[in-house]
């Protein structure tokens, strides 16, 4: 049975029709990714998913109709969001803070996790004071220690150079084979969601609809170099195709 | 060091162009005046000090609380601020001496003129600095389950600190020279008493020595709010500063 | 008996013209008279302005102000002269020899305060002296005289017991014509003011700080140097130069402005009072509450007493 | 419209608490003198506006002049910032009668102090504008051949608009508030005149109708800065605004 | 011969070894790529190039001496560095009027190419009406029109999401095949790097050496679907590996 379950979802602002009809499943412990280009809806399905906003058509939770928003995801906005003014120890507990949690327990919770996440040493710093890519971790850090039960991830690594962003991936795609988290990615990059995928959502331009729902065959571990990465360049191009030359009818074009 | 330079070449205008002293007296006696008047000067400036201190206080007091008011209910700001651009447009020359009437001698009246100066740009900075909070903070806290309040302690406030001190620096200033200005209205004691009653006895130097004072007061008052903005927002001392971040001096 | 509270507005920085006040509070007079008397810190607000509107119980202020205030609604009556006769006078730097008589101020510039009666009051000296009263008015808060003595405006008006006395000590050398050369009456031109209904309210409480008053007053004129030093020593910050203060309470005495030739101190003369009131309402000086000049002739009766006095 | 309701209250305050009419006069009174007296407001107007617009044309150009040898000698700036903090901190009241005497009654000391109060606000924000420029506009514009004046031209005097105008607008209300300042300190007309005039001719109605005069003045003048802006910067009005791009106001 | 040629250039800020040894080459009608990781000295390079910094080391344009650095080059900085106050015709002029070109004929020059620029009709927009792949294509446009020997291409895509970028890409490497510029390019892109490029620099971290170089082999017009693509996807991964674990010794951590 799948945890989340969407069907028919729409979403309109005022005039503007966003989200079109959008229906889409995650199992528990899938890593599913909905890939669209920008400005399709992608954040405003989160938004609903969360809560922020309202719109028409079912949303699931485990078979019930999701109401308690604030209570079945870990959210993990684009870019870090991490606060300037906390230091990261009270940046990755501030989940936890906001549930409830006392500060002691909810450090004794984070602590053991800090060296799996490569911030070992560097709790007493400021974000500024971390590169980019430590940023990302605690980030994740904070978002995956509120131990809800799915994970929505809005571009997580969309502020990273290209290369940062390779490593991150690596990274992610090792912690989800260790924890088996059920995780629902936003991204724009399709090697991204290529790479860390068990199915692949593609949305077209506004108002988003589902172009295509596309299963990963790839092996895990994921390597980006040996042999199943020439599948993997294969499914690329198939995907960036579909994105580039939507297949129904009006072009989408990028500007 | 400039500023040195400035008060050497008035040293050398004052003496050499034979300018009378009443009209402009050579900075060294201005210098030697205010030392032989020391007492007085100290015990005018606590007054002032006092009347700056306090009004500034309730103007924080009075512009957090509505900043807050504002904040949560965002169609009280259309309402108010146009009053509040109104007052900041009033000369104070003639407010001061009504505000004696309304309010009588004691401390009050000054601290409703200092109020009335500052509290129109704490406001501001304070809402604009709520309203620089990061969209995805914000929206990351409600997903997290948190209330309105909560996003507004753990998100809104700290993201108004660089605001909030760049409007300190700026208000404080004013702050001193509105406390003088109140004095002119009504008052026993204060560097302002003390600049008119030595204009209407004769004594320009004590003027400028009373003049210099103020200065001095408003840029250690200008110090303490750049120390207490190290202290407060140590992130942005150790981190190195993103650009573009907060607003800037 | 418990003691009961009076306040008194200043009409300038303290000065000479206070030292009664100053006299009476700090050699007891006021506390044997069962009186605790606060007296106000100089305001931009004027005196009368503050008894007018009950925010002082008393005020010193000028005669012609008590006038136009008074025409113009406001609920005021003097009850104290704190000096006997005129101490203003117009004064131009010595140097301008040209200047013989008030006719040569026609044309030049006058250096003025803000009040509407300063221009007609000069005009009409000027028009007595047989010119034409035409001048340019240049207002200046309170630094006509830095700005006299810098040669920035020609000729002000000053208190001859004080501005006067200052430029004899720094020996800046002046002229003045006196206004009652040229037909002004000759007026107390300092007073001490109440309201009526302050006045109705408390008469015996008036009576009492009055008389402490004028005993201030009295003590000052019989000991002036012990004087003196009360006034400086109770206004430190404020009065900076002692020198000032002994040749201004020097000349307030020996002109008889304290005391008068003939032993008044304090009671305002009722015949210099309408006299100076018909001037003021000829000279059309006088308004009403909407700024109209005034066309009935007021009874000046009504607008002082001496009753307090005793 | 929040003005509106306060004039209605402090007019129903005026006439049911019994208050003096010589402590606080009733707006529609206010108005009735107003409109009486108009000639002699707009008469006295006349001068504070010119005092105001040609001081602060004045400080415009200086800031304007003194901005740019900044920001073409950068040490300079270090130099002479101190001063001009310095100059900030001096109280008006103390300042405004020796300025008045030193320059005389003409225009000129008016136009002084206006600048004074508005001229470190203007090169602030100026300078503050050209720092603002996109550093890889200038390494373009270098790398095209371009000399530093050019850069300047092309690249730093238009990145600094916004920066100007957020200034501006906080500058012309300083400015009218300085010049009827400068006004009290001596002249034979203005609006500063006709309040101390009012005042001492006991005429709380009339002070209330100037400073009524001069608030409409200082909205005129922060109305006509906006509107300077939206003409001087179609790009704003028709793009869409990026985020965090502009000093807010 | 080459039209640029650097020999062992070097480059220090203060203490701070920024290029240790740089020599490349890049021949008439040749399109280079500079790759490598964020901080390395890529735009340091390119400073050097347009005068704006000095360094060691020999730089020849044409077997001379590079002395007059504003001659040559037509520079493209990193995002695309529209001025917001011109509108689109006259941010596309820039380069000319700065050179002293009359008003009249520098838009004469350049009206002719909007077309094939994609920016038909939208002369008098201002820069912010337009979409990032648009303005992309003007500041190209700005940067092309000036004539001079070489283009130098500072990460221009870098602020484009993954979909518009391909799509820039595409663009960029169809006009390159019509002009046939000399062009070098700087990227962290690999994908970028091998789509666009005849030869491929790969830069070490800080302090910058050159790792290796390589020529691609692909033939052109490149197409991101095609055969080819497999071969182009194994480069990809060749290179990536070369960047994340850098051969000669100390690692270069992503942080
Ligand atoms: N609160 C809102 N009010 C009005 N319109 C909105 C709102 N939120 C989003 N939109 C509009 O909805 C559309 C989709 O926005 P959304 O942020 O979901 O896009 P996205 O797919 O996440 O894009 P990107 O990849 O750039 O993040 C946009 O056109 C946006 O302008
Ligand atoms: N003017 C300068 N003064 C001092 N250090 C500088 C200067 N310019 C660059 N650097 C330093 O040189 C190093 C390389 O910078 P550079 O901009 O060349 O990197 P890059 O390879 O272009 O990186 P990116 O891919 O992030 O653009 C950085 O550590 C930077 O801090
Ligand atoms: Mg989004
Ligand atoms: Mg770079």
């Amino acid at each position: 049975m799948s945890r989340l379950e969407l069907r028919h979802v729409r979403k309109a602002f005022g005039g503007l029709d966003v989200l079109a009809d959008i229906s889409l499943s995650v199992g528990a412990g899938e890593f599913v990714s909905i890939l669209g280009p920008s400005g399709a809806g992608k954040s405003t399905l989160f938004q609903l998913l969360t809560g922020a906003e309202h719109g028409e058509g079912e949303m699931l939770f485990d078979g019930m109709p999701l109401d308690d928003h604030g209570r079945h995801f870990a959210f993990m906005p684009q870019r870090d969001a991490l606060m300037p003014w906390r230091r990261i120890l009270d940046n990755t507990t501030l989940g936890l803070e906001v549930q409830g949690v006392r500060r002691q327990v909810a450090r004794a919770r984070v602590v053991p996790l800090l060296a799996e996440f490569g911030l070992a040493g560097f709790e007493r710093h400021f974000p500024a004071q971390l590169s980019g890519g430590m940023r990302q971790r605690a980030a994740l850090l904070r978002t995956v220690v509120q131990e809800r039960d799915m994970l929505l991830l809005d571009e997580p690594f969309g502020a990273l150079d290209a290369l940062t962003r390779a490593a991150m991936q690596r990274w992610l795609e090792q912690m989800w084979r260790h924890h088996r988290w059920t995780a629902l990615l936003i991204t724009h990059d399709v090697r991204e969601a290529v790479f860390l995928s068990d199915r692949i959502y593609v949305l077209s331009a506004r108002p988003a609809r589902v172009l295509r729902e596309i299963t990963v065959p790839l092996p895990r571990p994921r390597d980006p170099t040996g042999a199943a990465a020439q599948q993997a360049g294969a499914l690329e191009a198939e995907i960036l195709d579909i994105l580039l030359n939507p297949q129904p009818s009006k072009g989408h074009d990028h500007d | 060091m400039s500023v040195g330079l400035l008060l050497v070449a008035w040293e050398l205008y004052a003496n050499y162009s034979g300018i009378k002293p009443t009209i402009l007296p050579a900075p060294s006696r201005v210098f030697e005046q205010a030392t032989l008047n020391r007492e007085a000067l100290i015990d005018n400036a606590v007054p002032t000090i006092r009347a700056t201190l306090i009004g500034f206080a309730c103007s924080l007091g009075a512009a957090f609380a509505l900043s807050m008011l504002v904040d949560f209910f965002q169609p009280l700001r259309r309402a108010l601020f146009p009053v509040f651009i109104v007052s900041q447009t009033l000369p104070l020359v003639a407010i001061a001496p009504l505000v004696v009437l309304w309010f009588g001698f004691g401390l009050t009246p000054k601290i409703m003129l200092v109020a009335l100066v500052t509290f129109f740009p704490m406001l501001v900075a304070l809402v604009q600095g709520y309203e620089a909070t990061e969209v995805e903070i914000g929206q990351m806290l409600r997903a997290m389950g948190a209330g309105r309040w909560r996003v507004f302690v753990l998100a809104r406030l700290p993201s108004a600190l660089p605001y909030f001190f760049a409007g300190l620096r700026i208000s404080i200033t004013y702050a001193v020279v509105g406390a003088i200005f109140a004095e002119y209205a009504g008052a026993a004691k204060g560097l302002g008493i003390y600049m008119l009653n030595a204009k209407n006895n004769f004594r320009p130097d004590l003027v400028l020595a009373a003049v210099g004072v103020s200065a001095a007061l408003t840029l250690i008052l200008f110090g303490l709010t750049a120390l207490l903005q190290r202290l407060a927002m140590p992130w942005e001392r150790i981190g190195r500063q993103p650009a573009g971040k907060g607003p800037g001096r | 008996a418990a003691t009961q509270k009076v306040t008194v507005a200043l009409d300038w920085t303290v000065n000479t013209n206070h030292i009664g006040l100053f006299v009476a509070r700090d050699k007891g007079f006021y506390r044997e008279a069962g009186l605790e008397v606060d007296i106000l810190p100089y305001s931009d607000t004027g005196a009368g302005t503050l008894v007018a509107n009950r925010v002082a119980d008393f005020g010193i202020n000028g005669t012609i102000s008590l006038f136009s205030q008074k025409t113009g609604g406001a609920d005021l009556k003097a009850v104290y002269a704190v000096v006997q006769s005129e101490t203003g006078r117009v004064v131009f730097n010595a140097a301008r020899s040209e200047i013989k008589s008030p006719r040569d101020l026609d044309g030049l510039t006058y250096g003025g305060f803000g009040s509407a009666w300063e221009n007609a009051l000069i005009s009409t000296i000027i028009r007595h002296d047989g010119g034409k009263g035409n001048f340019e008015t240049v207002t200046l808060g309170t630094s006509a005289y830095e700005a006299l003595a810098n040669g920035s405006v020609d000729f002000t008006l000053e208190v001859s017991t004080w501005e006067g006395v200052e430029a004899e000590l720094k020996g800046v050398k002046q002229r003045s014509f006196v206004y009652a050369d040229y037909g002004v009456p000759d007026e107390h031109t300092t007073l001490i003011s109440s309201s009526e209904a302050y006045l109705k309210a408390n008469p015996a409480l008036a009576s009492a700080f009055i008389q402490a008053t004028r005993r201030g007053y009295q003590f000052t004129v019989d000991h002036p140097a012990e004087a003196a030093a009360l006034l400086i020593a109770g206004n430190k910050d404020a009065l900076t130069n002692p020198a000032l203060i002994e040749a201004s309470l020097k000349a307030l005495i020996d002109g008889h402005y304290l005391r008068a030739e003939n032993g008044a101190i304090g009671t305002m003369d009722p015949a210099k009072m309408d006299a100076i009131g018909d001037y003021l309402f000829k000279a059309g000086i006088l308004r009403d509450a909407d700024g109209k000049v005034l066309t009935q002739h007021p009874d000046f009766a009504g607008y002082f007493s001496n009753s307090a006095l005793g």
